[in-house]
């Protein structure tokens, strides 16, 4: 018996050291302020986050080698919630509670995004989120700085209509929630444009769908009937190369049937024989091939803290560096970190983006930026093939959904409000 | 025309001159000299380069029709995408990238300009449209090209415009010999005259047969569409007739197409599932490495090709015996200083396993890289191959299918008519009595998990081939294998290969009506099912063994 | 014969009342059952009356075990028919049903349950209603305790009570697996080689109790231990290639020419 | 009842770990709600939360280990019944969100204003009411483990062939909830929760609550096996993992007897899964995903099959160490969590209940 309460001590004992380990972690170091990073390391989505990591991780280097922020070097603090989603909610409370970290730069699904968003809230922290979704939110502790669909997805349509002359519409899609929206969006779009619904084709498959080989033979039937046709892709990540090869197999070719894709960027061409994919097309805010002095800059910086000269730059790593140099600024101007005073100053705060222009932060938490849309070239990067006039601002809710047309986001006081109906003039969405 | 197979005559000198007599020019057969665009181009440049989307198309037809020696030349520029403005010089020249310079060479006699940085020059982008446009005029030209291949194309090319004035196809016809280009020709001419709305009588009638019977897919749409149009109750009945007969080819062979993309995605799964049929069907390892021991036959493809530069088919060759000694070693190695140790407690392999996977994967992710690596198909793997105008296979899944059943034939051999496949036989049947007979069985144990993992390496140099090679390559395999391998019965190779083109070909049967997501949710259901029907599998393991627990 | 074998635990459920108004416990008619091609019973008929103790002997592959496997549900012939008493149609009924309605088997190959001790052993094989929530309030009664040590005694595992199973040898295990034949109390026991791994002594003791058994209860034994089927001195069965060759008393059946010729080869 | 006490005293490190659930169930709301923020022993909501969640894998390891480590049905889709369960919370707590959603809807979830879904789909009715969703999440998970079972059970597939089905299973049902067109919120899930039975899900008093909730589940949970195993039932069980097909010819419809166990775990699985679903604030159909099931059987495996307590200890044990090594070595962890697993096979072949020594164990 003397042994068993030996072990029952022992056990107890390892339960409580344990769960107060991460506890005393966090009372460390006071004199630095604290940047979570949010990205997943491993699992399915580490192929595309490891990048926006390591772009926070120098852009805190350089902001450091600029004096760091109000007289404070800043702190990296690097988490892996590997492509669970559930983690990320975990991680989110660790970086902000057990950490105390001033802002958090992370997620690229919106199921992340999702998942993190009731911390966040709780715990009234800050989150930039650096990717292109499907919008429908606006949270007061969330900075979007990735395009809502019409800072890409209606663009991108607009000009296939416009410039190409298309016809008729394929939307392919992963099936998940931005596809689905997005698509939905764009066919009340091209509803309201008078495109028939015989000319709309809609599919969805599953993630990491592989075997294209039916359902690119049947875009081809659906392209060989006379109109001009297009493909709008929102297929998702692992899915992409795959279909592409397919596309060129099947002897498609971007004259034939161009396809114009929200998620395919330099990064994913990088792990592409690009072949296949030439002359299609890509809508972007950001491509590495722009013309800016801002933009060479950040370049040769990412190719040298990154030491491999073969490396790119894409679209969500522009919104890193356009978040992380707002955030920089508001806090400067509030002098403080605390999340309700950068909350008030970073409203309307304007920073340069890399493609030679500046990207204003907006009541709603969504930025104001270009729309570009690129053409993809045999050495995997884009050709900008066109661009809108001027700058265009994020939109929260989108007018072409129902349930959000009465919608409008405003963190300004007095509004103060993410999801205000115009209609019954209350706040919570509810008319 | 002349026909010119082998000719004495450099081809070049046909080309120069048979365009030249297409552009109604005199013929200037002086050399090139270093001279200043002609200003025709100059301006034609000018407004390309610029961003009003009209005179940009106008452009390239300027410099199409401008009659100038450079003309095909500069469109063949803009259509690699070399055309680039040197903004120092404010000149356009042509440039080639060079890591991350740029190399500029004169437009009109190609001399090296200069090296310049990304700041320095820019790039004279041209769309889709534009790409377009440049193609067809370039495509006009090839109507007359020496090769027939080259002609036939040209036909090909004007199907989608029938741009080509019916005089101009019939002239093309008569002094055309070569039987493949003068079909395309006549189905080219039946597809102008039915799109022209002023045709009729008895050549309308005619044309409209010969589309009607034609084996081009594009025929459909001029028949089509002057169906909706026509109101002529003859024409609409010839038309009406036309489309069901061209219709009813068509579905025919849209079934052999479906059989065959079911073929295709059934030969994936049997050579992703084969090795598995090895080391967790012969051998009872239930091996969850076995998806990363695929994906380090996918790596080695995108290693050989970097040793290989500029040589994907070699490289891709060469892969296959590296593939699957690489694979094969990693196995050899997991099983004789771990997997060996478990032999007689199964279920623990899967908790070994799972962690050798662990540790490939983030191996993959620290040493070579988190992101996807691009692994390129040789010119014999892209394209299709087209058995019949209205049927083309995609030549990486033929060649993939004809691999997986040349793996599968070795591998049938090898388990049958060699001494090691009689060994191996021998041991996964009677461990003890094999043993007796002389037979090393530990030594037998590690080649056959050798062997199976070697063949998930070159389950790897295949998929390479089809989608993307990164470090999640393998979990996106790992399932589906080993319900393969439960579908045509553990330790039945023949299984194997069933089940696999089974579940392939009934995927694509259910896939046009249920769509691709609830196909496979419906074919999950049906191997659960199925299994209830034949709890051991399609081709259960006989003997009295296989019956207990 | 001892008090233990006189079921002295009245049967829960009543469910085994066998009509063998005629005297017949087994009936077997031209049963046929072949695995790829091979056919391991041909035609084969067989009947078992009630109390009668019988041997079937045969040489390797005559389809000895085959038999019994049809016989427990087993395995399923192809044609043919199998009842149990006037009423029960075995080929209708599965393992569990065909133990329940009385049939026990000791295997050739003893099983018993390696993690549970040998008393354990015992306890699941006692008779009683099998049904998942019996099972689960199912408390060992006083009457209970006592035929379980009753049977512990009869087949000499007393002092092994409380041990594993796994730890017994190949004779042990043997008893144990009588000890469960008799604690299920079936009417008609079909015992697989159970001389096997025995000594002399052992021996002589099974075939003393399966003598006992008799009677009361129908017993087909498969032996091949002719000096074991002799101390039986009761009828006996030969197969040969899946079908019935002979059948009377042993001395009978060893002057039989047939037999001899293919049974001992002469 | 004695016989039973005696069955839940008789395993010591069960003991142990009742003790530590019952001491923590007491211990953990005092030191997150009552003890001040600066005290060295003060919990914050991170800790309790993660603690919920280590023990909702807890119960979710004991629920596989009773058919595993039981009765010898390896199961490789468990976690099926642990999402359904979740799901069904989940559910239950998108009610509670009633009109405080985005869009207002005092009916509609957000998920379906935003995919334009007209009303509620019928499966979704009731689930505003506790006392019709609470007991659904012992229903759901059970009836669909009763179904599978009862297909498969009276089929007799056994071994791979079932472990491998029950995996096909788990990956088509995960197929079919990242469907959005199925109503449950596709690849994003069910989130956004606000309260349960009233109490807000953001206060520490209600997470506090909730980690007490889960403390005394696993433990009653954990009692309710050890009771189960001591009864002839629990002998039947070992009898069928070791031997089924001899229990058959004694009489006993070993399918029924697998079912019903299976169901029961399922259940547990499915209370795991809602207790966790609160506890951190989403549920979405990767929880279905083939991996994840896996990883249950990983826990068992690692520490130590058919010990029950040594499912919880490996659960624990895996959780803890990942949380750890992804905040030491967020690019290495797996390494160290693959070594974990090829090591402890290797040396440790009963996992880590073979560490403890036998008299100490008392089994």
């Amino acid at each position: 018996m003397k042994v068993l309460k030996k072990f029952d001590g022992a056990l107890t004992g390892a339960a409580i050291a344990l769960s107060l380990t991460a506890a005393s972690v966090g009372t460390a170091a006071a004199d630095t302020i604290k940047v979570g990073v949010l990205h997943s390391l491993s699992g399915s989505m580490a192929i595309s986050e490891t990048t926006l990591k390591d772009t926070m991780l120098m852009l805190v280097e350089q902001q450091n080698a600029k004096g760091g922020l109000l007289g404070k070097q800043l702190e990296a603090v690097v988490v892996d919630p590997a492509s669970d989603w559930p983690l990320f909610a975990e991680k989110a409370r660790e970086l902000i509670e057990v950490e105390e970290v001033a802002a958090i730069f992370g997620s690229w699904t919106s199921v992340s995004r999702k998942s993190v968003l009731p911390v966040l809230e709780e715990l009234n922290g800050l989150m930039f989120y650096p990717v292109q979704y499907e919008g429908e939110e606006s949270s007061k502790n969330i900075f979007y700085t990735g395009a809502a669909p019409n800072q890409q997805a209606i663009p991108a349509v607009e000009y296939l209509r416009d410039e190409l002359g298309v016809e008729r519409w394929a939307l392919l899609g992963t099936d998940y929630v931005y596809p689905r929206t997005t698509n939905k969006i764009l066919a009340a779009w091209l509803a309201d444009n008078g495109v028939a619904e015989e000319d709309i084709m809609i599919n969805y498959t599953p993630f990491g769908h592989s075997d294209w080989q039916s359902i690119v033979s049947d875009v081809k039937a659906f392209g060989s009937e006379g109109k001009k046709t297009a493909v709008v892709s929102t297929i998702n990540g692992d899915a992409n190369v795959p279909f592409y090869k397919e596309l060129g197999n099947q002897g498609i070719s971007a004259d034939d049937i161009p396809v114009v894709a929200f998620s395919v960027g330099e990064e994913e061409l990088s792990g592409i024989d690009t072949a296949p994919l030439v002359g299609h097309l890509a809508a972007w805010n950001y491509f590495m091939s722009v013309d800016s002095e801002a933009n060479d800059d950040f370049i040769d910086a990412w190719l040298e803290f990154i030491g491999d000269e073969d490396r790119v730059t894409n679209d969500p790593m522009e919104a890193h560096y356009i978040g992380f140099n707002m955030w920089v600024k508001a806090v400067e101007v509030a002098g403080t970190t605390d999340t309700d005073a950068v909350v008030d100053a970073i409203l309307g705060v304007s920073v340069p983006n890399l493609s030679g222009g500046y990207s204003a932060m907006m009541p709603n938490h969504h930025i104001t930026k270009p729309v570009l849309i690129g053409e993809v070239q045999d050495d995997g990067q884009f050709d900008i093939v066109w661009e809108t006039p001027g700058l265009v601002p994020g939109d929260a809710w989108s007018d072409f959904l129902p349930g959000s047309k009465d919608l409008i986001s405003d963190w300004r006081a007095p509004l103060s409000c993410g999801n205000f109906n115009v209609v019954s003039g209350s706040c919570g969405g509810g008319s | 025309m002349m026909n010119v197979r082998g000719g004495t005559l450099p081809p070049v000198f046909f080309q120069r001159l048979w365009r030249a007599v297409l552009l109604g020019l005199a013929v200037c057969f002086s050399p090139v000299q270093a001279a200043d665009l002609p200003d025709a181009l100059q301006s034609a440049l000018e407004d390309l380069a610029g961003r009003d989307k009209v005179l940009r198309l106008e452009a390239v037809e300027r410099i199409a029709n401008s009659g100038t020696e450079e003309s095909e030349a500069l469109l063949q520029v803009i259509l690699s995408g070399e055309l680039y403005h040197w903004k120092p010089e404010d000149r356009f020249v042509r440039g080639e990238k060079d890591g991350r310079k740029f190399i500029l060479y004169a437009l009109e006699d190609g001399a090296e300009l200069a090296t310049v940085g990304r700041r320095e020059a820019k790039k004279v982008s041209i769309n889709n449209t534009l790409r377009g446009a440049v193609k067809s005029a370039l495509a006009t030209l090839d109507l007359i090209a020496p090769d027939p291949a080259k002609r036939l194309a040209g036909v090909r090319a004007q199907f989608a415009a029938l741009a080509v004035p019916v005089e101009r196809i019939d002239a093309l016809l008569e002094s055309e010999s070569d039987t493949a280009v003068r079909d395309s020709l006549v189905t080219l001419r039946a597809m102008t005259l039915v799109s022209d709305e002023t045709a009729s009588g008895e050549p309308l009638m005619t044309a409209i047969a010969a589309l009607g019977n034609s084996t081009e897919p594009g025929a459909l749409t001029p028949l089509k569409g002057r169906f909706e149009r026509s109101d002529d109750d003859a024409e609409k009945s010839a038309l009406s007739s036309a489309i069901k007969a061209f219709e009813s080819r068509q579905a025919r062979f849209g079934m052999v197409k479906q059989v065959f993309f079911g073929l295709s995605l059934g030969s994936i799964l049997v050579l992703a599932a084969i090795g598995l049929a090895i080391t967790f069907g012969v051998m009872g390892v239930i091996n969850m490495a076995h998806g990363e021991l695929i994906m380090l036959g996918a790596y080695t493809t995108w290693a050989m090709q970097q040793l290989l530069p500029g040589q994907p088919g070699v490289a891709l060759l060469l892969a296959i015996p590296m593939g699957f000694m690489v694979s094969a070693s990693v196995g050899m190695v997991m099983e004789r200083f771990a997997i060996s140790k478990l032999y007689g407690r199964p279920l623990e392999t899967l908790l070994l396993t799972f962690g050798f996977s662990l540790i490939l994967q983030q191996a993959v992710r620290t040493f070579i890289s988190a992101r996807n690596v691009a692994v390129s198909n040789p010119s014999w793997m892209s394209g299709s191959l087209e058995l019949h105008p209205m049927l083309s296979l995609t030549m990486n899944r033929v060649v993939i299918m004809f691999f997986c059943l040349a793996v599968f034939a070795v591998l049938w051999w090898v388990m049958q008519r060699t001494r090691f496949g009689l060994q191996l036989r021998a041991v996964t049947q009677h461990r003890e009595m094999a043993r007796c007979v002389g037979v090393r069985s530990r030594r037998i144990d590690t080649l056959t998990f050798g062997l199976g993992a070697g063949l998930a390496g070159l389950a790897g140099v295949a998929l390479s081939q089809l989608g993307n090679v990164g470090p999640n390559l393998g979990q996106a395999w790992i399932v589906d294998s080993f319900l393969v391998v439960v579908f045509g019965g553990v330790g039945n190779l023949w299984g194997t290969l069933i089940g696999g083109l089974g579940i392939g070909v009934a995927t694509k049967l259910i896939e046009p009506w249920s769509g691709a997501v609830l196909a496979k949710v419906l074919l999950l259901v049906a191997v659960i099912l199925f299994i209830q029907r034949r709890p051991r599998g399609l081709f259960p393991p006989s003997g009295r063994s296989a019956g207990d627990n | 014969m001892s008090a233990a074998n006189r079921r002295p635990v009245s049967r829960s459920g009543g469910e085994r009342s066998l009509d063998t108004s005629h005297g017949t416990v087994l009936y077997l008619e031209g049963l046929s059952v072949s695995f790829d091609g091979f056919k391991a019973i041909n035609d084969l008929s067989l009947y078992i009356n009630d109390g009668e103790l019988r041997c079937v002997i045969g040489p390797n592959g005559a389809g000895k075990t085959t038999l019994m496997d049809i016989v427990t549900g087993k395995t399923r012939p192809d044609e043919g028919e199998a009842w149990f008493g006037q009423t029960l149609d075995l080929l209708r009924l599965d393992e569990a049903a065909i133990a329940n309605a009385g049939i026990g088997r000791k295997f050739q190959q003893p099983t018993v349950f390696t993690e549970l001790t040998v008393a354990e052993n015992l306890e699941l094989a006692m008779a009683g209603n099998r049904n998942v929530l019996s099972v689960l309030r199912a408390k060992l009664s006083g009457e209970q305790r006592d035929l379980i040590a009753s049977t512990l005694e009869r087949i000499g595992l007393v002092a092994l009570r409380d041990m594993n199973a796994s730890t017994l040898s190949h004779g042990q295990k043997q008893w144990l697996e009588i000890g469960m034949l008799l604690m299920q109390q079936p009417r008609l026991l079909l015992v697989d080689e159970p001389a096997t791994g025995m000594t002399h002594q052992e021996m002589a003791q099974t075939g003393e109790l399966l003598c006992s058994l008799a009677g009361d209860h129908s017993v087909v034994v498969v032996e091949h231990d002719m000096d074991f089927v002799r101390s039986l001195d009761s009828p006996v069965t030969v197969l040969h290639q899946g079908s019935v060759l002979a059948e009377g008393s042993l001395d009978a059946i060893q002057s039989d020419p047939l037999v001899r010729s293919v049974y001992l080869g002469e | 009842m004695n016989r039973y006490l005696s069955a839940v005293l008789a395993d010591r490190m069960g003991v142990v770990l009742l003790t530590v659930l019952l001491v923590s169930a007491v211990w953990v709301p005092i030191a997150s709600l009552v003890l001040p923020a600066s005290h060295p022993l003060h919990m914050g909501s991170y800790s309790v939360a993660l603690w919920g969640k280590y023990l909702c894998f807890g119960l979710l390891a004991l629920s596989l280990d009773m058919v595993w480590g039981k009765l010898g049905i390896l199961s490789l889709g468990h976690g099926v019944f642990f999402g359904l369960g979740g799901y069904v919370m989940g559910m239950y707590l998108m009610r509670q969100v009633g009109d405080r959603g985005v869009y207002g809807d005092p009916i509609l979830p957000d998920f379906m204003v935003f995919l334009n879904w007209d009303e509620l789909p019928w499966y979704w009715f009731g689930f505003d009411h506790a006392w019709i969703a609470f007991p659904l999440i012992l229903i759901v998970p059970g009836l669909l483990a009763y179904v599978f079972g009862a297909l498969a059970f009276r089929s007799r597939v056994t071994g791979v062939y079932l472990s491998i089905i029950t995996q096909a299973m788990t990956y088509a049902v995960m197929l079919a909830f990242f469907r959005n067109e199925l109503g449950f919120g596709g690849n994003n899930g069910l989130t956004g929760f606000f309260d349960i039975l009233g109490y807000d899900l953001r206060e520490d008093v209600t997470r506090a609550a909730l980690f007490s909730a889960t403390a005394l589940s696993l433990a009653g949970c954990y009692v309710l096996c050890r009771c189960l195993f001591a009864t002839r039932l629990g002998l039947l069980c070992t009898a069928v993992r070791d031997a089924e097909s001899r229990v058959r010819f004694l009489g006993y419809r070993t399918d029924r007897v697998k079912l019903s166990v299976f169901v029961l775990s399922a259940a547990i699985a499915g209370l795991a899964g809602a207790l966790y679903v609160p506890q951190v604030g989403i549920i979405n159909p990767g929880e279905f995903s083939p991996l994840n099931s896996i990883e249950i059987v990983i826990w068992v495996a690692l520490g130590g099959r058919g010990t029950l307590w040594g499912a919880v200890v490996g659960a624990v044990v895996v959780n803890v160490a990942k949380t750890q090594f992804t905040g030491w070595l967020p690019e290495g962890w797996l390494f160290m969590l693959g070594g974990l697993f090829v090591l402890t096979t290797l040396y440790l072949p009963r996992g880590l209940a073979m560490l403890v020594p036998k008299r100490v164990s008392g089994s």
